[in-house]
């Protein structure tokens, strides 16, 4: 099992992080953890019309966390957002290459995507009130 | 017989082995104290043997397998719960140990952060001492105040004076009712009480202790902002409560017990709390207990909360009836089992209602005595204690025979 | 091999049913995280299927044999745990959901009518948050100050600061430390931390949570003024703590949770409260799991509270030993297994906690990693997270073996 | 059961209390209730010298609880305070005749000897700080 866990890709994300570092002149920036474990992460978007134009993540924790963050920003840099907008978590556990999670490491590899949901949320706040609120509501329970 | 009736009780009662019990040397138990605890099936106390046998674990921080099972299973309950009262979501349901300490959640909680000096918490004469003295405790600190909605002689809220008040332009910063009184059986007309005042714009806490066990009850329907319950009174385990809070109200209550579980982050001079519900439950919970609950949740879905209620009507209206029959009794709270659960109280004679008991007792009829945890209601009823007989599930109209033969028989000993 | 250790590990295995679980495909469960929660033997199992079985029944209120046989047995578990810590008495006894309750009660209780404003509370930076945030809570809402007392880099108290505070004139209202650490396993100098406290006339909250289960405490002795601990850590159910109060400081205590049970007479406008402790215990307490503690304390007593220390010593010098020789591997704590419990956090190269115990999990190895809700003490140790290996009864050597060898299996999985 | 407990010595000091009303001139006054049941008795003393001159009881409550205090007044009025200090749980029991009570309907038995001592604590409290804390000390757990 560990071994499918952690294949040559994720630990060289872990260990290699893309796009990882602070964005100065960020559109929006979110921070969030996950309480059960303590795994930290930032993302920092800038947004160029309708598309992803940089993204830059912080964070800390564990290699499924870690290059879950590291490979989302790679799946959506230069992505419109009415796509990112939708992404849903089997995107992501596709994405990693891990769908047998159990419940409690599920959590580290969605945390990426939980911050990624709520910096949105931050961006269509005033911008689309409706996309703000689903965003909001598709990343609770996350 | 029991087969013409709303539930079939021969089958029910299989499931619960202590009612195979014989007491007071031989007697077979018949147990009528259901507003006090009720009994629990075989699926209940095999679910918390089962989590100690086969997974227990503290939850939610830790990644082996016993801890996601047993993560799992506790947070089943949440979700069975949350549909059991038709809340929106599980981030509105919040354990705690019983009623009374969600209660008090409440107070200390929400209380304390919007009930200012003058302001006025309005409650009612049938309430258990669980829903007063955490608001004496709250008024008295804020110098607030009580206000109590009366009762008239036959046990119904007098709604009009909660009317008169509102509308007299008095205000009330939040009103805290009993669903169903544990003595007198009254249910309230609890939709009325919380559109009249969220047209005032009051927060309704409905203490749903006795409701919630008996009958559907449905919180979105109802549109009550708090309500509380206990799992113990209907078929789960001791030590899990259950509050129920509006999630826009939740959001902007403090943490009351504060610790592991309950936080995200903690630094030396601050700290983040956690999501909801998590916000509110501090150190490790009852884990057995709550996923103990599940069982029971189960349970009272398949029977289905309409039967039981059914059932309970039916019962309470033979019993209403063989007991005033008795010579010497008086019976409290309202006469027509549409308008009350299956909660019987009254007095015999001059004989004391611990002296009553003790009575039943050697007949193997376990009744209550005493005030019921509603001295204000005893006051308002001008009697020291009363006499309490109540249903669930299990119960039957045989039994009711023998309870009422119980009472003639203390009528001989007390030689009235 | 055991048979020449301090106990019968294998007798006592057998009593613990989940133990012969096997895990993760079919490995053996080494489980090793009894700073979490402990598992419980057949005889804790066995006393609440028994309470469910046969005499379910609220207590202390009513004159029923049910009502009887339950309050006797929840009674006597009061006077067991009273005699297990060596408390002058029952009344100095509360039993509260866990701990973290414990220490909430003390905060709202007793903090809220002794602290004031520019008051010091101190603490250390070993706590477990249930020692933190109720202080942080309590100082925020008074305007009062959290003071930490700091660890040297080999994890011990640094106990001069805290002299040193005294010393130079300043003054503490409250202080709260834990005994034993649950992250180090760090045992703190309490008899002179209360000696020294007591001189300036400060009292002090131990947070027994780690000690109590693994080593003789004798509150008199230590003279401490507030113990608060749990069950489920030491073989017991989960959803009982229990509060040690001095009686002096209890009976000056105003009432924390209000309802049934903890009040002698309720009237419209006041109310007396009840007797120690129940003044304490408001509403339906969690009485089959404190009836099934009564067990667990039994079975800790059987054995002895010196032989469960004297194992746990004797393990975890094997395991620091063991441990240290993996290749990577970083200790945090005392080195001196006399200064520390059986609780071993350590990391390992760049491997986080939580991948390790997912492998770890893979071997059927129970540890737990994170923060262990000491998120001040990891800031300290400049650390996000470390894993934890913790030890009781059953554990063996042959299980630190197996631990050990899935370190070196998760070496290999990280290549490192 | 019933039948041995409900005597008709007990049902008529229940109906026919003894010693019941106000002492208007008292030299201690104690109430106390059992929080269990809600039983109350009030108990008021006249001590002359180094006996009861005098005792009043009122209350309310149970057969068990009103015939036992109603039975005490008897028992002690105009004995001397040494014998009344010592009384012991037992002694009650034997004089209501009650010895096979359950652990309920003993607090019920025992309520009056509890005001009892709490008055004699009262009384105690300067004349005699020993025996004070020694009656307080009894009275708990009663
Ligand atoms: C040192 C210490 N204090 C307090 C607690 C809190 O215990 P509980 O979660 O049972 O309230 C724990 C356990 O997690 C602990 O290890
Ligand atoms: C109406 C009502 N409210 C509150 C409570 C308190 O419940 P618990 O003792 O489980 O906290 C009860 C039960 O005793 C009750 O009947």
């Amino acid at each position: 099992m560990s071994d499918d866990i952690y294949r040559e890709i994720i630990l060289d994300h872990y260990r290699n992080p893309r796009n990882k570092g602070k964005l100065l002149d960020a559109d929006v920036s979110i921070h969030d953890s996950n309480p059960l474990c303590g795994d930290e992460i930032d993302i920092h978007l800038k947004v160029d019309g309708e598309k992803i134009k940089d993204i830059k993540f912080e964070g800390r924790g564990c290699a499924i966390s870690q290059a879950s963050a590291s490979m989302l920003t790679e799946m959506i840099m230069g992505k419109p957002l009415t796509s990112v907008k939708d992404l849903t978590k089997d995107d992501i556990l596709e994405n990693i290459g891990l769908l047998n999670l159990g419940p409690a490491r599920i959590k580290c590899a969605l945390l990426s995507l939980k911050v990624l949901k709520l910096g949105m949320v931050k961006y269509y706040a005033d911008r689309d009130p409706d996309s703000a609120k689903k965003l909001q509501s598709d990343s609770t329970g996350m | 017989m029991m087969q013409k009736g709303a539930l079939n009780v021969e089958k029910i009662r299989e499931d619960f082995p202590i009612l195979k019990r014989k007491v007071s040397g031989g007697k077979p138990l018949v147990y009528l104290d259901n507003a006090a605890t009720t009994q629990k099936p075989l699926a209940v106390i095999n679910a918390i043997h089962d989590y100690y046998m086969n997974y227990n674990s503290n939850i939610h921080r830790a990644v082996h397998q016993l801890a996601e099972e047993a993560t799992i299973e506790f947070e089943k309950t949440r979700e069975k719960v949350a549909e059991f009262i038709n809340a929106r979501s599980t981030e509105e349901i919040i354990f705690t140990r019983n009623a009374t300490e969600a209660i008090n959640l409440v107070a200390y909680s929400w209380g304390r952060t919007n009930v200012k000096k003058e302001d006025t918490i309005v409650i009612t004469e049938i309430e258990h001492h669980s829903n007063i003295v955490p608001w004496q405790i709250l008024t008295s600190e804020k110098g607030a105040k009580l206000k109590y909605v009366g009762i008239d002689d036959n046990g119904y809220l007098k709604l009009q004076e909660y009317v008169d008040y509102l509308d007299s332009g008095k205000k009330a910063k939040l009103v805290s009712v009993s669903h169903m009184s544990n003595v007198l059986g009254t249910i309230v007309p609890i939709n009325e009480i919380i559109k009249m005042s969220h047209e005032k714009g009051i927060p309704v806490v409905v203490d749903g202790a006795q409701s919630v066990p008996h009958m559907p009850v449905d919180v979105q329907k109802m549109d009550c902002d708090f309500m509380a319950f206990s799992a113990h009174k209907m078929l789960g385990p001791t030590g899990v409560g259950i509050l129920y809070v509006k999630k826009e109200i939740l959001e902007k209550m403090p943490p009351f017990i504060g610790g592991g579980d309950m936080i995200k982050e903690v630094h030396k001079y601050e700290t983040r709390y956690n999501d909801l519900p998590y916000k509110f439950e501090g150190g490790t919970p009852n884990i057995a207990d709550v996923i103990g609950f599940a069982a029971a949740i189960d349970y009272l879905n398949n029977i289905g909360m309409d039967k039981v209620r059914e059932h309970e009507v039916e019962l309470t209206t033979y019993a209403l009836d063989k007991i005033s029959r008795v010579r010497g009794v008086t019976l409290y709270g309202p006469r027509n089992s549409k308008d009350r659960g299956g909660v019987i109280s009254f007095n015999i004679g001059d004989i004391h209602p611990h002296d009553l008991a003790t009575i039943m007792n050697d007949h193997g009829v376990a009744i209550r005595s005493g005030h019921h945890c509603a001295q204000v209601l005893m006051e308002r009823l001008d009697v020291p204690a009363t006499s309490r007989a109540s249903f669930y599930i299990y119960n039957t109209k045989e039994e009711v025979d023998i309870f009422v033969g119980a009472l003639e028989e203390a009528r001989r000993v007390f030689k009235i």
